[in-house]
C-alpha cells in the first residue's frame, strides 16, 4: 500500500476527494477499522509500549507566508491495536530549550499540521506513539525552515476560473464598446422606475430613497447609489424632491455628490440642495424609527429601497404599504428577499440589484457586462453537470479516464490552502 | 435605581408599540430619543476603538506609520465642508470603492460561485458503501436531482441577454417558482423567531415592570 | 484632472487587492484595508454628526413642524456624547473602560437604547402577520407557490401538522407535514438558495469589473459620458 | 378570578376571528391594527393565563428520547454545553430535559462545555437539577462536571482519542483517574451517546462531522430554531436526532412528562413558551386563511 502511493500520489488524492464527496460513507469505514480493533482487543498485554511510527519528516508547507509546516509519518506498526491512542506531536524552534506539545492525532492519522510557525526560523519535531500504558520512543525529524512563497500556485484553478469569468465579462464590454447592441430581457421592477416617479408627480409628493443600513465598504450599497443617480436624473426633470435619510456618514457624503451631478447634468443644478439627503444615526433600529415616523408624516408616493437590509426590511416595507405608497426594493441579501417579495410592489431579486444601474443606464458597455454575466452562469451549470456526471459515473465504471476527469473537475472547483 | 430603569424601559416600550395604532407624540418622544442616543453611542464607541484604539495607539504607542494613510484619506473626507475642498473628498471614496471592489471580486468568486458549485456535485444516485449502485435510497436520489434541476432552472431565470420564450422561458418560469418555494419557506420559518421577539418584549412588561407573572 | 485620478484611484486599488490573493506575502491587505476604513468612518462621522445637529437645530430655529421632537434629539445626542468623551460617573474614572458597569455611558445603553432596540426589533411580530395576510393570497401561480410553501412551514411548526396528518401510513412519511417541512427545507429550498447565491457573486463580480474600470461611476458622481 | 379572565380573552380571540370570517365572507378586509391587536393578544394571554399545548414530538426529536430511554442503565452520556446567554433562553431547556431525562434513566452523565460562556450555564445545571431534584446522585459516580477547554474542534480531535490530554480534572479540581465515573473510560470512543446543545459554532455540526460521525458513535443535539435547516442534512444518517429551538423541546418535554409522570410538576419552559408561539401562529395561519377567503370573494362579485 505504501508503495502505490509512492508510485501514485495523484490518485491516492483523488480518491480521498471522491471519499469526501461520499460522506455517508465515511461512517461505514470507521465502522469497519472499528470491528477490526475490537478482534485485537483480547490481548492479554502487561504493559505495552507500541512500536514508533516511521519515516517521520517535517516539510515547509508550500504557497504560504511561511506560517505551516507539515509534519507526516508512516504509521507504526501497532496502529490498529485496540489500546493505542494517537501520536503527540512536539516542536522546538530555534533558540528554545524544551520540545513543547502541539498536537495530538488519533490512530490512524499521519499528518499533522503546525499552523503557527514563523519564517526564516528553524524547527525540529518529535513524533512518539502513544497507548494507554506507555509511549514509544520519539521519533525527530530533521530541520525545517519554512520560508514565504512568492506565488501561490495551488490558487491556479481560482486564477483559472476567473480569469475566463472576467474574461467574459471584460470581453463582453469591450465587444458592446465597438456598436453592437445586445439583447437584455425586461426587468419589471425597473420597468416601473418611471412609472413610479411619474406618480409621484402626479400626486405632488416626495420620493424616499433608502440605500440599504451598510455603509460603502458594501457593494450593496455602492450598487444602490448607482441605481440612485440614475433615479436622481429622472426626477430631476420635475418638480418632485428625493427625500433620502442615511444611516451611514460615507453614504451621505457619496449620495449628496451623485444626486448633485444628476441635477447638473440633466441641466438643473439650481433644484438641487443638500437638505434631500440627511444623516439619521448608526443604529440600525434607531434609523428604521425615524425613517417609519418620516414615512408616516410626509406620505411619499414611491419609496426605493435598494441596497443592503437586515430584520428592518419587513419594517419599512410594512410601513410603506400602509401609507399607500409604491415600493420598489431590491438586495442580495437571501434572508431579507422573502420579506420583500411579499411586502413590495416590485423586488430587484440578489443579482438583479447589482445589473439594475447597468440596465438603466442603457450604455451598451454596461449591457455588454451581463452578457459576461450570463456566459459566467451558463459555465456554472455545465460545471455542475459534469461534476455530477463525473461523481455518478465513477461509482459505476471503472475507467482511469473517468476518474481521472472526475478529479479534475473537483479540484478545479475546490479551494486548497 | 433598579426602578428607574425599570419604568423607563416600560416607558419606551409601550411607546413604540402604540406607533402601531398611530403616530403619536409618544411614538415622536421615543423616536427623537431613540434617534438622539444611538446616534451619540455609535460615534463614542467609534471614537474609542477607531480613532484612539486604532489610528492613535497604532500611531503614536506601536508606531505604525502605514495607519497614517488611513488618516490622510480621512482628512481628505473632511475637506468637503470647505467650499472648494469637494472634489478631493472623491479621492478616499475612490479608495473604497476599489479596495471594496477588488476584494469582493475575489471573495463572492470563491466562497460563492465556486463552493456551491462543488457542493452541488453530487452523485445521481445517492449509495449505501458496499451495495450495488442502483439499490440507493429513491428519496435521496429525487432529493439531490431535484437541487440540481432547481439550481440549473434558478440559474436559468437570472439570464438577462436571452430573451424568457419557449422552452427556455419554461425553464425560467420553473426557475422563479423554485425561487417562490424558497422564499415562502424561509419566511414560514421566521414567523417562529419573530414571535419570540415579542414575548421576550411582553415578558418584560407583565413580568418584570408589572409583575403579573412569575 | 479632476475626474481622472479618482478613476485612477479606483483602479489601481482594484487591481492591487485582486492579485494580491495570489502572493502570500501582501495577501494580508484586504485587512489592512478594512482597518483604513474604519479610521476613515470615523473621520466621516463629523460630517453626518455635523449633520445631524444642523438640521435639528434648523428645525428648531425655524420653528418647523415638531420642532420641540427636535430638542429631545439634540439633548439625547449631546449627552451620550459627553456622558461617553468625559466618561461621566464611570466608575473606573477616566482611564477604565467607556462601557464599564455603572457608568452613564451603560446605563443609558441599558435603561433607552436597549428597550427601545429590541421592542422596534418586536414589531417585526406584528408586521409579519400583517404582511402574511395581505400578501399570501393565491393572485397568481407565483404567489400560489409562495402561499403554499410558507404555509407548509408554519403548519409543521405547530401541533395542528402534527396531528392533521399524523394518519398517513410511514411508508408515505414524506407526505406528512413535518417531514415535507423538512424536505422543503433541504431540497427545493436549497436550490433556490444556491440559484440565488451563485447569480449574486456573479452579479458582484460583473459589477467590481464595472467599478473598477471605470464603465460605472455614477457614485463618483461623475456622470457617464 | 384568574378563570374568568381566562374564559374572557379566549372568547374574545374566538368571536373575534369570527368575526373577521363574517367579515372575509363578506369581501371586505381587515383593518391591519385589529391583526396587530390580535397578534397582542395571541401573544399575551397564553402567558398571563399560563396556557399550554400538548406537543406530539416528531420523529427527528422521538429518535433522541427513545435513544436515551432504550439504552441500558448505567450508559455513558456525553451532554456538551456549546451556547452561551443569548441562546440559552432557546435552548436551556433542551439541556435540562436532557440532564433530567438522563438521571431518570440511570445513566451515567458528563458534563463539559466547547463554548466558555457554556461553563457557568452548566454549573447552573448540576446546582439547580442534578443536587436539588436527584439528591441521591454522587458526583463523580453518577455524574461529573469536566467544564470547558478552549480550541473548538482542536478539543473534541484530542479528546475523541483520550480525555485526559484535554481534562485532567473535574471543575472541583479532582483527578479524573480519581473519580469512579471514569474508570475504563479513555474518550469519547468509550461514550454511549454524545449531545451537543447550542447550534452556534462549534456545535451540533462539529459534534457530527468531528466526532461522532466520524467514528460512529450516536450523536445527537438540540439547536436555535434558525441553524435547524443548516442541521437537518445530517439526519438521519450521521445525527441520530435533534431539536429544533423551542419546539423541538417543547415535544421532548412533553414525551418526558407522558412517559415518566414523576416530572409532570418540574417546570417546563419550552411547553411554556410555546403556548405564545402556538396561538400566535395559529392566528397568522387563520389570517392568511382568512385573506384568501376574503380574496376570491371580492374577485367572484367583480
Amino acid at each position: 500500500m505504501i508503495d502505490s502511493e509512492n508510485s501514485n500520489k495523484s490518485a491516492i488524492f483523488f480518491v480521498s476527494i471522491i471519499l469526501s464527496v461520499f460522506l455517508p460513507v465515511l461512517p461505514a469505514i470507521s465502522q469497519e477499522a472499528v470491528d477490526s480493533a475490537d478482534s485485537s482487543a483480547g490481548d492479554p498485554v502487561a504493559v505495552f509500549v507500541p512500536e514508533p511510527p516511521r519515516n517521520v519528516t517535517a516539510v515547509d508547507h508550500n504557497y504560504d507566508r511561511g506560517e505551516n509546516v507539515d509534519v507526516s509519518w508512516d504509521l507504526s506498526v501497532d496502529d490498529t491495536s485496540a489500546m493505542f491512542l494517537g501520536y503527540d506531536v512536539y516542536r522546538r524552534a530555534e533558540g528554545e530549550g524544551e520540545f513543547k506539545l502541539i498536537g495530538t492525532v488519533p490512530a490512524g492519522v499521519d499528518t499533522l499540521q503546525d499552523r503557527s510557525t514563523k519564517a526564516d526560523t528553524g524547527y525540529v519535531y518529535k513524533v512518539v506513539a502513544r497507548t494507554a500504558q506507555g509511549e514509544a520512543p520519539p521519533v525527530i525529524t530533521e530541520r525545517v525552515v519554512p520560508d514565504l512563497e512568492m506565488v501561490n500556485f495551488k490558487l491556479w484553478n481560482v486564477f483559472l476560473i476567473g480569469l475566463f469569468v472576467s474574461g467574459a465579462v471584460i470581453f463582453f464590454i469591450s465587444h458592446a464598446k465597438r456598436g453592437k447592441k445586445l439583447f437584455i430581457r425586461k426587468i419589471a421592477g425597473l420597468e416601473a422606475i418611471d412609472d413610479a416617479i411619474g406618480r409621484a408627480t402626479e400626486m405632488g409628493r416626495s420620493i424616499l430613497f433608502i440605500p440599504g443600513i451598510n455603509d460603502m465598504d458594501d457593494v450593496q450599497t455602492i450598487a444602490g447609489i448607482t441605481i440612485l443617480g440614475r433615479v436622481a436624473r429622472v426626477v430631476a426633470d420635475y418638480e418632485i424632491s428625493i427625500n433620502m435619510p442615511v444611516a451611514r456618514s460615507i453614504v451621505l457624503a457619496t449620495a449628496r455628490e451623485t444626486i448633485k451631478e444628476a441635477y447638473a447634468s440633466a441641466g438643473r443644478p439650481d433644484s438641487y440642495n443638500d437638505d434631500m439627503v440627511r444623516y439619521i444615526t448608526d443604529e440600525q433600529f434607531g434609523y428604521v424609527a425615524a425613517v417609519d415616523g418620516i414615512m408616516v408624516r410626509d406620505k411619499p408616493a414611491t419609496c426605493f429601497y435598494l441596497g443592503a437590509f437586515f430584520a428592518e426590511s419587513l419594517i419599512l416595507a410594512e410601513t410603506g404599504n400602509s401609507i399607500g405608497a409604491i415600493q420598489i426594493a431590491g438586495t442580495a441579501m437571501p434572508a431579507q428577499l422573502p420579506f420583500f417579495v411579499a411586502a413590495c410592489d416590485f423586488t430587484l431579486i440578489g443579482e438583479e440589484l447589482f445589473a439594475a444601474s447597468a440596465y438603466l443606464s442603457n450604455e451598451p458597455r454596461q449591457l455588454g457586462s451581463l452578457k459576461g454575466q450570463d456566459v459566467g452562469k451558463l459555465a456554472a451549470m455545465v460545471a455542475i453537470a459534469l461534476g455530477m456526471l463525473g461523481t455518478t459515473f465513477v461509482e459505476i465504471w471503472d475507467s482511469s479516464f473517468v476518474d481521472d476527469f472526475n478529479w479534475f473537475i473537483h479540484r478545479l472547483f475546490s479551494i486548497v490552502s | 435605581m433598579e426602578e428607574i430603569g425599570l419604568w423607563l424601559g416600560a416607558f419606551f416600550t409601550l411607546g413604540i408599540i402604540s406607533f402601531l395604532y398611530k403616530d403619536n407624540p409618544w411614538y415622536k418622544i421615543s423616536e427623537s430619543v431613540f434617534v438622539g442616543v444611538s446616534a451619540g453611542y455609535w460615534f463614542i464607541v467609534s471614537f474609542w476603538d477607531n480613532l484612539y484604539g486604532k489610528l492613535f495607539v497604532g500611531v503614536f504607542e506601536n508606531q505604525d506609520y502605514i495607519l497614517l494613510v488611513g488618516g490622510v484619506f480621512g482628512v481628505m473626507m473632511l475637506l468637503r465642508l470647505l467650499p472648494k475642498g469637494g472634489w478631493i473628498s472623491r479621492w478616499p471614496l475612490a479608495f473604497i470603492v476599489g479596495a471594496i471592489s477588488g476584494f469582493y471580486l475575489m471573495n463572492y468568486f470563491s466562497s460563492n460561485v465556486m463552493k456551491q458549485v462543488y457542493s452541488t456535485m453530487l452523485p445521481l444516485f445517492s449509495n449505501e458503501f458496499g451495495e450495488p449502485v442502483f439499490s440507493a435510497s429513491v428519496a435521496d436520489s429525487v432529493g439531490t436531482i431535484m437541487v440540481a434541476v432547481g439550481t440549473f432552472a434558478g440559474l436559468i431565470y437570472f439570464f438577462f441577454s436571452k430573451e424568457h420564450k419557449g422552452v427556455f422561458g419554461g425553464a425560467a418560469k420553473f426557475g422563479i417558482w423554485v425561487i417562490m418555494v424558497t422564499f415562502g419557506a424561509s419566511f414560514g420559518y421566521t414567523v417562529m423567531s419573530r414571535m419570540s421577539l415579542l414575548i421576550g418584549r411582553m415578558y418584560f412588561i407583565f413580568g418584570e415592570w408589572l409583575k403579573l407573572i412569575e | 484632472m479632476k475626474r481622472q485620478v479618482p478613476l485612477i484611484i479606483t483602479f489601481i486599488v482594484g487591481v492591487v487587492l485582486i492579485v494580491s490573493v495570489f502572493f502570500p506575502r501582501v495577501e494580508g491587505w484586504n485587512e489592512d484595508f478594512s482597518i483604513f476604513f474604519d479610521i476613515i468612518a470615523v473621520f466621516a462621522y463629523f460630517l453626518g454628526g455635523g449633520n445631524l445637529i444642523r438640521v435639528h437645530l434648523d428645525k428648531v430655529n425655524k420653528k418647523k413642524r415638531d420642532w420641540g421632537f427636535s430638542i429631545v434629539t439634540l439633548f439625547g445626542f449631546l449627552l451620550m456624547l459627553a456622558a461617553g468623551l468625559f466618561k461621566l460617573w464611570n466608575p473606573g474614572g477616566f482611564t477604565a473602560d467607556v462601557a464599564a458597569t455603572g457608568s452613564l455611558f451603560q446605563l443609558m445603553y441599558d435603561w433607552i437604547f436597549n428597550p427601545l432596540g429590541a421592542t422596534m426589533y418586536a414589531l417585526l411580530a406584528f408586521y409579519v402577520a400583517s404582511a402574511s395576510y395581505r400578501a399570501f393570497r393565491a393572485k397568481n401561480r407565483d404567489a400560489t407557490i409562495l402561499l403554499i410553501a410558507s404555509f407548509v412551514i408554519l403548519l409543521g411548526r405547530t401541533p395542528l401538522g402534527v396531528y392533521a396528518t399524523s394518519w398517513i401510513p410511514e411508508s408515505f412519511s414524506l407526505l406528512q407535514i413535518p417531514n415535507l417541512a423538512i424536505w422543503i427545507m433541504t431540497s427545493p429550498n436549497l436550490a433556490g438558495q444556491r440559484a440565488i447565491m451563485i447569480g449574486i457573486a456573479l452579479g458582484v463580480v460583473s459589477m467590481s469589473l464595472r467599478l473598477i474600470l471605470g464603465v460605472e461611476r455614477t457614485h463618483l458622481g461623475a456622470g457617464n459620458e | 378570578m384568574n378563570n374568568i379572565g381566562l374564559i374572557v380573552s379566549l372568547l374574545v380571540i374566538g368571536l373575534g376571528m369570527l368575526w373577521f370570517l363574517i367579515v372575509a365572507l363578506r369581501g371586505r378586509e381587515v383593518d391591519r391594527r385589529l391583526i396587530f391587536l390580535f397578534v397582542g393578544l395571541a401573544v399575551s394571554v397564553p402567558l398571563l393565563f399560563n396556557i399550554t399545548f400538548s406537543e406530539k414530538p416528531t420523529p427527528i426529536v422521538k429518535d433522541v428520547f427513545y435513544k436515551i430511554e432504550n439504552l441500558p442503565p448505567r450508559s455513558k452520556i456525553l451532554i456538551s454545553y456549546d451556547y452561551g446567554p443569548s441562546m440559552a433562553p432557546e435552548v436551556e431547556p433542551m439541556s435540562n430535559a436532557f440532564v433530567r431525562h438522563v438521571l431518570e434513566k440511570d445513566h451515567r452523565l458528563y458534563i463539559m462545555a466547547l463554548w466558555a460562556t457554556g461553563q457557568s450555564l452548566a454549573a447552573t445545571a448540576v446546582d439547580s437539577i442534578v443536587r436539588r431534584e436527584f439528591p441521591d446522585k454522587v458526583a463523580g459516580v453518577d455524574y461529573v462536571n469536566i467544564g470547558f477547554k478552549a480550541g473548538g474542534i482542536g478539543v473534541l480531535n484530542v479528546i475523541i482519542s483520550d480525555f485526559r490530554k484535554m481534562f485532567l480534572t473535574d471543575v472541583d479540581g479532582n483527578d479524573l483517574d480519581s473519580l469512579p465515573i471514569f474508570d475504563g473510560i479513555t474518550s469519547l470512543k468509550d461514550m454511549d451517546l454524545l449531545l451537543s446543545v447550542g447550534g452556534g459554532f462549534p456545535g451540533v455540526k462539529e459534534w457530527v462531522l468531528f466526532a461522532g460521525g466520524r467514528f460512529n458513535i450516536p450523536t445527537a443535539g438540540g439547536c436555535a430554531a434558525v441553524s435547524a435547516p443548516l442541521l437537518y442534512p445530517y439526519y438521519p444518517k450521521q445525527m441520530l436526532g435533534l431539536l429544533g429551538g423551542i419546539k423541538g423541546a417543547a415535544e421532548y418535554e412533553s414525551e418526558l412528562k407522558n412517559v415518566h409522570p414523576k416530572f409532570e410538576e418540574t417546570p417546563k419552559p419550552g411547553i411554556k413558551m410555546m403556548g405564545p408561539q402556538t396561538l400566535a401562529h395559529l392566528i397568522v395561519m387563520a389570517f392568511i386563511v382568512i385573506g384568501n377567503i376574503s380574496f376570491f370573494i371580492s374577485r367572484k362579485r367583480k
